[in-house]
């Protein structure tokens, strides 16, 4: 049964050094608030896990936080590279990562194989790519009833799963709108999970029977963190920061000006400063 | 006529190669206008889907990543990314896919991986995202790049994603159904794969453009189709939409931009 | 793209003699009317599929429509036998019925792999149970990682799926909610699909973005046909009528009563007549 | 202490072994009686999930099917079937399964499909329905039946899901990890395995039922535990809530009957 808690106990009692961690969210919902505090704890030797490592990554590989990262797109969506991604690949810096490379399609079907606890995903996939040239975690199997041979990934099921959701009840049931991603498969998949959410309300509500709903049982720890999900965004919360992704090439292209930013937003700064970006909005919207 | 920029006749020419009827796997950036403008001129019923899950959308604005909110504003509906990869991508569903590349080659295999070996990479690239499978599933592929020395090349470093493989029935050995990429838009002209060979070939090329300019842009020896048109030139509702489009999104960016600050 | 015409049009269109035709439904939106349309136009050599088959498949098999079924669980929902369904394997009448018995996780689990277009679909399921002995299509597959072996079996990919659903818009979009069985699954598993609504709306209006909604490009036909999903029921509708469900097996028992009743509500009978069940209730509720 | 039926003891002392923490995937009959009187007394906080996919209901009559409309209104959320299969029974999150059977043998093994051959059945009963995989993914099995020879057979002519099969180590011997079923709750008294050799064994005695009675109601010799205690009669309040969620259940049936006539 999922506990409420304080985000900084939630990282506390579950993210270990050395752990496989999933943060996802695709384009929508990113746990910023979260992968900041466990920078902020100072975890290490981490593999990570994201389809679309895009910057809340970059700042945890530029920490040195990740000994190795299992990913699908590492880019700044419509902006470019990341600098911190690159610089860790092509030169080692700040330490080596190791990467496991797959498709969008191979890491889906990975996680959806881990939420169902099977071993492995099957699909049909990587037909005449290199990626299986240099990836031994993509293998075939041959249908038993056509011959036909299919792509074949080993199932993710992470330690923890970091996610970032509109709100949560009491019980800590957790309700997910709009471009839901891989969340739900990502938490359902790991030994452990943690939601930061926007709200905690008395009434779910979800608008309906068939709404995304993560029940307070398949989640381990709650925490109430507006504006978590900043400079992605939360449908119905506030819109994503383009400005602040476009920013970001900036700030990560030099090694000086990234250490310096993580020093004065992550460092120094506490999981309550995200809500500004929610009140911001909001004050906006009334 | 109006005056128009390499890049927008690309926009436009891509929009006019989809009707109607086409369900498209939209990419960011040239992609996502070009399909955008099909379905603010001819193409008023054409489904949009964006690999975050969105069916259906009709952005006001165009979206800087594959998941902006506006995508899901304005879908019929949205689905988890395992679906769309599954029932929708893999499901055989979408007609078109449009991809793009840092690299193409003659048969118009992409890479977007590395430059440089896969393991000490000059330069790493974001990856495959969902390419490798779009190239695949699709019905048929649209790639819209820039011509250039760099993009064009002789030889990839990394297929990320199969066009005509190695040219030939190459995709047919593999056991692929699809037509993969039938054509690609640059800013200089249209190419199309042979229909025996599969390579890349010059069909129709921009208002003004040269034969040597094209030649001298591409990695590889570029060949000529025997009968080569001249693309018709925007028409100035094509122009006015695209811009009305980029206007709306770059003042959208802006907005967020200052609120974020 | 959808075309949205009566049901007679519809089934006259879609369903074909000896086709593999699902009808959906898990207990909510039974298409009761369109299987009755199915019986009224005397099509034949069916090879039916669904994972419950009652009362309709009940129908279906005693006319004769059938020559063989794929199921999981073939009773009257707390009520007992399928008589009809019984006859047939039990004496061959009205004729022969070739069978294909799974689990509901197998055929569910078929249904999802014929929606994403894999061969096959592989689960751990059957460990210790006795219909892999007598059923060909159970095999299986060895996970290339771990070594695992798990139970496979064949996608299910029918000519037609038949469905009901509570509304539509005029370009065939389709909302289903509440309980949602696998009907998403088997229309896009289909080759064609027919779907019944309640209404036909100028506006779908999903109360969330991620509704289940079937998009009218992946729909071949939308017939309107209110009350059609009766004495199963649709939610924000009306009430499964339970009592029906108890009176069928007074009907069903007896090869006379049953093809009088099929006489009288089925053959004599139209898609406009289940109009009344919908009507019913809506008054009573007004 | 009031007078009680059998079936009313059945369901009492099911509804006993539950406990607010359990995630319970409900069958229909006694199971759902019973789970839904250990939600309407000691275990407020249950978590039941019938497999039309309703996950946290809370029904407040008894549904006929397993996917009646109250399922869905008084649920928390409402899966597709596919997923209520993949993520959440084979996803390893349901504690306690229940299921029933019309025959049962002594490892508590049980059928549902045929009397006689499989190909020439004497009797075609429903099927498996999701049986052979609640038996072998929940964490534990309950089962609930009536004590009677017809049920309690020497040899099952047809295994529709495994319980302890030959009995001994035979489920680890199989890969299982999960405890198969550890109770089974009839009108007279309550089994459960043998340690070691997991044969059915008579672990407590409904009050006022003999060995006699119990022994002439099973189609095998049956075998007593070394230590036989009495089951608890039912208390007022759990009679009480029993007959309330059962005449609340008739009502309700009764009135969509009339409506529907």
């Amino acid at each position: 049964m999922a506990r409420i808690m304080s985000l900084a106990e939630a990282v506390e009692e579950n993210v270990r050094d050395g752990d496989t961690v999933a943060m996802e969210g695709f384009t929508h919902l990113i746990p910023y608030a979260a992968g900041h505090e466990v920078i902020r704890q100072g975890r290490k030797d981490l593999f990570l896990v994201r389809m679309t490592p895009d910057i809340l990554y970059d700042q945890l590989i530029g920490v040195g936080a990740a000994r190795g990262m299992k990913f699908s797109w590492g880019g700044n969506p419509g902006v470019g590279s990341l600098h911190r991604f690159r610089d860790a690949v092509e030169n080692q810096w700040p330490r080596q990562l190791e990467i496991e490379e797959h498709s969008h399609a191979a890491m889906a079907n990975a996680y959806e194989a881990g939420a169902a606890n099977l071993p492995f995903a099957a699909f049909r996939g990587y037909i005449g790519a290199d990626l299986p040239k240099v990836n031994l975690n993509i293998r075939s199997v041959t249908c038993p009833f056509t011959g036909e041979v299919l792509a074949a990934v080993p199932a993710i099921r992470p330690d923890v799963t970091i996610i970032h959701a509109q709100r949560a009840d009491r019980n800590g049931n957790v309700l997910i709108e709009g471009i839901v991603g891989v969340q739900k498969e990502a938490v359902l998949a790991a030994r452990r999970s943690i939601v930061t959410v926007e709200e905690i309300v008395d009434e779910l509500s979800p608008p309906s029977p068939n709404s995304v709903v993560l029940p307070g049982w398949a989640v381990t720890a709650v925490a109430h963190v507006p504006g978590g999900a900043f400079p992605s965004y939360a449908h119905g919360y506030y819109p994503r920061s383009n400005a602040f992704y476009i920013r970001w090439d900036e700030i990560a292209r030099d090694r000086e000006t990234f250490t310096a930013w993580i020093r004065e937003n992550v460092l120094a700064a506490k999981p309550e400063d995200f809500a500004r970006h929610a009140a911001k909005t909001a004050a906006k919207v009334a | 006529m109006t005056d128009f920029t390499p890049t927008e006749m690309m926009t436009i020419a891509a929009a006019r190669a989809l009707s109607n009827d086409d369900v498209c796997f939209v990419g960011i950036g040239a992609p996502s206008a070009a399909c955008n403008v099909a379905r603010l001129t001819h193409a008023p019923d054409i489904t949009l889907i964006y690999e975050s899950g969105t069916v259906g959308t009709k952005p006001d604005v165009l979206p800087l990543s594959i998941g902006d909110g506006e995508l899901c504003d304005t879908a019929l509906f949205t689905v988890s990314v395992p679906e769309m990869f599954r029932y929708w991508l893999q499901g055989g569903r979408i007609t078109t896919g449009f991809l793009g590349g840092a690299q193409i080659d003659r048969f118009a295999n992409l890479n977007t991986t590395v430059v440089g070996p896969y393991d000490h990479p000059k330069v790493r690239l974001p990856g495959g995202g969902g390419a490798p499978e779009i190239a695949s599933n699709c019905g048929r592929i649209f790639i819209t790049m820039a011509l250039t020395k760099r993009g064009f090349v002789e030889r990839l470093p990394f297929v990320t994603s199969m066009g005509h493989g190695e040219g030939g029935n190459h995709r047919e050995r593999l056991g692929l159904t699809t037509s993969g990429p039938t054509r690609v838009i640059t800013d200089l002209c249209i190419l199309e794969p042979d229909p025996e060979t599969k390579e890349l070939t010059v069909v129709s090329m921009h208002p003004g453009v040269a034969r040597d300019q094209i030649a001298g842009n591409c990695g590889w020896p570029i060949k000529f189709a025997e009968t080569v048109i001249e693309t018709p030139a925007p028409t100035e509702t094509e122009l006015v939409v695209l811009r009305d489009i980029n206007a709306r999104t770059k003042k959208a960016h802006e907005a967020a931009g200052k609120e974020a600050a």
